[in-house]
């Protein structure tokens, strides 16, 4: 059951990533970003982590995504045109690519290949209570950081997007 | 096994029941607001325009759908499915009352008790906004670009309020599963005020009920604030180029939202399918209010306003009793009185949604922000903040 | 418990008040604040000095904090007040009111008439310090801060060029002054282990001859040059570009007299270290001489007292220098009286002729000012030691000690006794004698100024046996007594007598005379009058190998070729690196992010060549 | 061998899925993320695929802290969450601006930091 359960969601989000880097249209990009978010927060679900899922849904799909979104009508982004380029990446990026997956797969298989199984529901820490409980006590300075943190961003936001720019 | 059957049938029954209830909705609606501005609203079609809605589903689905130049051909077919899926998802986690037992099999009625319940409609309903702002964007015209924008401001601006409204009643509920919230809320204090969470509680949530409600509007693109499909600024917003079956899907999603956010609504603060009154005579309230809606049928088809409502009438009035009759037989009771208190809620908030379209007038874009951000959620969150200080006080 | 800190603290407020405040506050408001607080440290001095009881016995010392502690080296806030720094407090505070008033009055036409005040304050608060102070240190605090205000005062009217240049001039030569000081206190502190004047003073009998003499004439240049002495006088006389009262301050009556002080108050250092003292007495008359003999050919009013003023110092260090401390600030305290009186009367003068300065364009004023000239003729009689003037005394006491020391610094000090009168009453009779042959109407000064010029014209009459200083310091200085004193006075007073016969006949009998004389001296008188071009010499020995040694070596070969090429040159290379590294920033993000990812890699592979590549990590 | 990858089929239908799985699931995402960074020439679709690989890594700690059976590995989800949030207001308003003062999202040219 899990099996097929993961099997289904990792196509989807995989074959979502590869869209996202092979569209050629922002928006096209975005939702199917969208899509690998949703599939993502299912796997969420199936490992026990339901109020992550959830977070996951409201925070990026919900908001981060509609605010690209938002931002790519503003702009009226067009699909991109082939203008200037980057040696580097031309010559480097794709064996520099796989050189990283190949060896961080390797580390994975011998470092994690018998670490064990997952199935559903063996893991139940993951409700919103548990998580609010540990945020709130053990990782109580780093949340508040997060809140000033965030306030900066605002803050940051506002100025940037100000009408009287520059 | 007989899971996946009761759940395949609980699928079957709401998906009919509350297709049919949107489509009659809209009927609803037009009678409304036609009453409110003293005329008498679908009146042809059928007694009392009750066949409105049907002649309507006909005339959209043989209607040719309109295909724009050079638009954007699968976003533009994509967007409406969004919307109305994302519409009728959050619906199915909506408890419609308490636990039943049909031929042996109990079961909850509802389509999945989720533990996130409400985090889930909330993940949902933010999703809307896609079906919205792709309409919009993919239909290549300035008008409906605009819509979208906007709708996409709009609602991200109304999700805050929306949330820091629903966290207070969560903090006195202390679940996020909406049957425990509703369970949280059942009896009633002095033995005759209703432990809802309008009423109840170390601190009534009043003000967090009113908060919600407005984000509600905003949520569900609603007068006062349907800025999106603003019709004397952006012709109809984000639906301009939509036709046909397209377009009856945009009108479904606004309606199911409306039905949503009602239904969480009346989880959240009236109380779920807890009645009004205490248990003897929360009993005989339904049957009553069917009587006497009967009477009335009869008395005006004695003397009718109109020459058909000789026939028409009598016949609703039997229709009435009829059901008030089905409410007394005694077997059924505890099936259909929670059924009755929760569609009884949900249907007044309804009433109030339409009542408001009818009354108010739309505003401006930048008073709709500024009323957001500067009023709605300093007001909720201060809500929050009193909320979470006396239950930490009283707990 | 004395509170002796209230005694500087009140200028010091004066000055804070107006130098912050002045700006905005009233002319009267500001003269007010600024005689206030300077009358109110003399009355307080006053109640010091009623309250004290016998100083002599018991002096009062009072210790406030520990500025400096370093192991056993320790360095005090302290005050100390003996019968010395008593009779110094008096001079300082006392006349320092007067001139304050004096000065409201002179200065009441100028522009920044509060800074001016402020200054004046500043001086006075460091001045006190320099007198109270108990160790060396912090008479050096005072000793620098009173150089500060001289210098500040002097370039007073800072849009004249002269002023500015001369206040740099006092400044710098004071500097070399101060290093010697300096030394001589590394030299003490390394010595005595301590600064403090009781320990070092009682300590020094003990201590080799050869180390207290270095330490005796380390001091001594620090005392020429605060009380420009030869060789390094020659800022005294420019200092006349400041205001008049400052003159008659700072450069007659209190700073030019710290030098004569310090080497009293250091006086167990000298006597042990007769080399020294030889020193100082040879100095003091060679300047005496030289000044005097300067003093004979200028013309501009301000500038023969200021020579006077030297020579009269120069005096005071034959004093000290022959042993007789006591007579020295006897003949300090004469005259502080009647030289602030000469410059005061001076400054009334040039007040009086509209800032005219030179003498040959006064004349006939004794009908215009009256009561400037009797004053000023009081000034003059006691400054060339007419019998039973205040003066007399004092020059006495200095010449007898000289006599017994040797006979030859007795008869070089009449000769120049002889001089001083001589110039002092030339001056005397160019400005009041003869018909005015200046511009506009001459006029007299009004009260504040006249005030304090008649209490002074009082003073230097009386104040020599009113206050007999040797008696007072008899168990700090015993003096000797010196045989056949009546016969010296007598030779002295005849000199001084002569002195002022001569100016007369020469100045207003026969006024062709001086002509004649000059022209038939011809060369020589030149020189004089130039004064012995000493301002050249200097520069041409001094002053420009300095300058253009540092413009040539330190600017142009050091500074600009060393230092600047060797920044250059760094940050040539430095750009010529980064030039050659800017490839890499291209500004183009993806090639950054493809080098992070290249480095990521490595990153990765030195990982697992690090940890081996191992299964079951985990678990 | 067939019978070992028979045994290991019925091995994952008993037990669920390995983590290792779901670790390698993450790291193709991630790598994916860093291609998109590396080829695409628009500012915005840079901007998500840095979102892309913020997920994959969000993913390998959910991964983990499901293999470690304690809830830090949410926790620093969450602080991920919140950071790419932040993050995104910042950087969109940041591509606002660039394109109101050089008018194109071309990330090749927006090479030089002063225009």
């Amino acid at each position: 059951m899990d099996i097929f359960f993961f099997i289904l969601f990792a196509t989807i989000a995989v074959v979502c990533g590869i869209s996202v880097i092979l569209q050629k249209h922002p928006i096209s990009s975005a939702l199917s970003l969208v899509g690998v978010m949703g599939s993502i927060a299912v796997l969420y679900l199936a490992l026990g982590a339901e109020f992550i899922a959830m977070a996951q849904i409201i925070v990026y799909a919900g908001a981060v995504m509609v605010l690209f979104i938002f931002v790519i009508m503003l702009l009226n982004a067009g699909a991109e045109q082939a203008a200037g380029r980057s040696w580097m990446a031309q010559l480097l990026g794709i064996p520099a690519l796989l050189a990283m997956f190949g060896v961080v797969a390797y580390f994975i298989q011998s470092y994690f290949g018998n670490a064990g199984f997952m199935k559903f529901g063996n893991f139940k820490g993951g409700s919103a209570q548990s998580v609010g409980m540990a945020l709130f006590t053990d990782y109580l300075l780093p949340f508040e950081v997060t809140s000033v943190l965030i306030l900066v961003a605002i803050l940051g936001a506002i100025v940037l997007a100000r009408k009287e720019l520059d | 096994m007989e899971f996946l059957i009761i759940t395949v049938i609980k699928l079957a029954l709401i998906a009919f029941v509350l297709l049919t209830a949107l489509a009659y909705l809209q009927w609803v609606e037009r009678k409304v607001i036609a009453h409110v501005q003293v005329r008498m609203g679908p009146y042809r079609v059928g007694p009392h325009g009750l066949l409105q809605p049907l002649a309507d589903v006909v005339k959209l689905i043989t209607k040719e759908g309109v295909m724009p130049a050079d638009v954007n051909r699968f976003f533009y077919l994509l967007a409406p499915f969004l919307a109305v899926m994302m519409a009728l998802i959050s619906i199915s986690v909506i408890p419609f009352g308490g636990t039943i037992e049909v031929f042996g099999y109990r079961t909850n009625l509802e389509l999945a008790d989720l533990n996130v319940g409400l985090l889930f409609i909330l993940a949902v309903s933010s999703m809307g906004v896609y079906g919205v702002a792709l309409a919009g964007w993919s239909s290549n015209n300035k008008y409906s670009l605009l819509g979208g924008l906007r709708s996409s401001a709009q609602m991200i601006s109304y999700e805050l309020p929306m949330s820091l409204a629903i966290a207070s009643p969560l903090l006195m509920a202390g679940s996020l599963s909406l049957r425990e919230i509703v369970n949280s809320q059942a009896g009633f204090q002095l033995g005759f005020i209703p432990k809802w969470a309008v009423f109840s509680g170390p601190f009534p949530q009043i003000f967090a009920f009113i908060i919600f409600m407005i984000a509600a509007f905003a949520e569900t693109n609603r007068i006062p604030f349907d800025l999106p499909e603003a019709e004397n600024e952006l012709v109809a917003g984000f639906h301009v180029e939509y036709s046909s079956m397209t377009f009856a899907a945009f009108f479904m999603a606004e309606y199911a939202n409306m039905v949503t956010v009602c239904s969480v609504a009346t989880i959240l603060f009236l109380g779920g399918w807890h009645p009004l009154f205490p248990m003897p005579y929360s009993n005989f309230v339904a049957p009553l209010i069917l009587a006497a809606a009967g009477a009335l049928c009869f008395w005006h088809g004695m003397n009718p306003a109109r020459p058909m409502d000789k026939y028409t009438l009598p016949v609703f009035g039997v229709v009435f009793l009829g059901l008030a009759g089905l409410m007394m037989f005694p077997p059924l009771v505890p099936a259909l009185m929670p059924v009755f208190w929760f569609l009884a809620k949900t249907g007044f908030l309804l009433f109030v949604f339409i009542w408001i379209r009818a009354t108010l007038p739309r505003f401006r874009y930048d008073q709709l922000m500024r009323f957001a951000w500067k009023f709605l959620f300093p007001a909720a969150l201060l809500n929050l903040l009193v909320t979470g200080f006396l239950v930490a006080l009283f707990a | 418990m004395q509170n002796l800190w209230i005694i500087p603290a009140l200028p010091f407020l004066g000055f804070l008040i107006n130098g912050i405040f002045g700006r905005t506050l009233s002319k009267a408001l500001v003269s007010a604040i600024a005689v206030a607080s300077v009358v109110l440290s003399f009355g307080w001095v006053l109640k010091v000095f009623f309250t004290a009881g016998d100083l002599g016995a018991n002096p009062i010392s009072e210790h406030y904090f520990t500025w400096i502690r370093s192991g056993v080296f320790e360095v005090g806030w302290d005050f100390a007040v003996d019968k010395l720094t008593m009779i110094m407090l008096m001079i300082v505070t006392g006349i320092g009111s007067l001139i304050h008033i004096y000065a409201t009055g002179y200065m009441a036409h100028e522009g920044g008439y509060y800074r001016f005040f402020a200054y004046l304050n500043l001086f006075m608060f460091f001045m006190l310090m320099l007198v109270l102070a108990a160790n060396y240190l912090l008479l050096f605090v005072g000793w620098e801060g009173v150089g500060l205000c001289s210098y500040l005062l002097i370039g007073f009217y800072f849009l004249k060029k002269s002023a500015t240049t001369a206040g740099n001039k006092a400044f710098i030569v004071n500097r070399v002054g101060d290093f010697g000081f300096s030394l001589a206190m590394f030299l003490i502190a390394v010595n005595f282990g301590s600064l403090s004047f009781d320990k070092v003073l009682q300590a020094a009998p003990g201590k080799p001859a050869g180390t207290l003499t270095t330490i005796a004439l380390l001091l001594l240049v620090g005392a020429c040059g605060k009380s420009a002495q030869i060789p390094l006088y020659v800022w005294l006389p420019d200092a006349m570009e400041g205001p008049t009262p400052v003159s008659a301050l700072i450069h007659a009556a209190t700073m030019v007299t710290a030098g004569v002080y310090m080497c009293t108050r250091s006086a167990p250092i000298f006597t042990h270290a007769p080399i020294a003292m030889e020193t100082v007495a040879v100095i003091g008359l060679a300047t005496a001489v030289f000044a005097a003999t300067i003093g004979l050919t200028q013309y501009d009013i301000k500038k023969v007292f200021a020579y006077s003023t030297v020579s009269q110092l120069g005096y005071m260090f034959l004093g000290v220098g022959v042993g007789a401390f006591s007579a020295g600030i006897w003949h300090l305290m004469t005259h502080a009286f009647f030289k602030a009186l000469l410059f005061l009367g001076a400054g009334s003068v040039i007040h009086a002729c509209h800032g005219e300065q030179d003498m040959r364009h006064m004349g006939g004023l004794k009908k215009y000012a009256p009561h400037t000239c009797w004053t000023l003729a009081v000034a003059s009689l006691a400054i060339s030691g007419f019998p039973l003037t205040s003066g007399f005394f004092s020059k006495d006491a200095i010449l007898g000690a000289a006599y017994t020391h040797a006979p030859w610094m007795f008869w070089v000090g009449v000769v120049t006794a002889g001089m001083t009168a001589f110039y002092v009453w030339r001056a005397f009779w160019m400005t009041f004698w003869g018909e005015y042959k200046g511009h506009g109407h001459p006029h007299e000064s009004p009260m504040s100024m006249l005030g304090p010029l008649m209490v002074l014209a009082v003073l230097s009459a009386v104040g020599g046996w009113l206050f007999n200083v040797p008696k007072i310091l008899e168990n700090m200085f015993p003096v000797q007594e010196v045989e056949g004193e009546m016969t010296l006075t007598m030779i002295s007073v005849a000199f001084g007598l002569g002195g002022i016969a001569l100016s007369y006949y020469m100045y207003v009998v026969n006024r062709e005379l001086p002509a004649k004389i000059t022209s038939s001296l011809g060369w020589l008188y030149t020189l004089v009058y130039n004064k012995y071009f000493v301002d050249e010499v200097y520069d041409a020995t001094i002053v420009s190998p300095t300058v253009t040694g540092s413009r040539v070596f330190l600017w142009q070969a050091a500074d600009q070729g060393v230092i600047d090429g060797l920044v250059n040159g760094v940050g040539r290379e430095a750009r010529g690196i980064g030039g050659w590294l800017r490839r890499l920033q291209s500004g183009n993000i993806r090639s950054y992010a493809t080098w992070v990812v290249v480095g990521a890699v490595g990153l990765l592979i030195l990982m697992s060549l690090a940890y081996g590549m191992q299964g079951g990590g985990a678990r | 061998m067939p019978e070992g990858l028979q045994q290991g089929a019925q091995q994952i239908l008993a037990n669920g899925v390995p983590i290792s799985w779901y670790l390698i699931l993450s790291a193709v995402l991630f790598t994916l993320g860093v291609a998109g960074f590396l080829f695409r020439r628009s500012i915005i679709t840079v901007f998500m695929c840095i979102e892309l690989m913020l997920n994959a890594v969000n993913l390998s700690f959910v991964a983990f802290s499901n293999m470690h059976r304690q809830v830090g590995g949410h926790i620093f989800t969450f602080f991920v969450m919140v950071v790419a949030a932040a993050e995104a207001a910042v950087g969109l308003a940041i591509i606002l601006t660039v394109f109101k003062n050089r008018g194109t999202l071309n990330i090749d040219e927006v090479s030089s930091l002063k225009n």
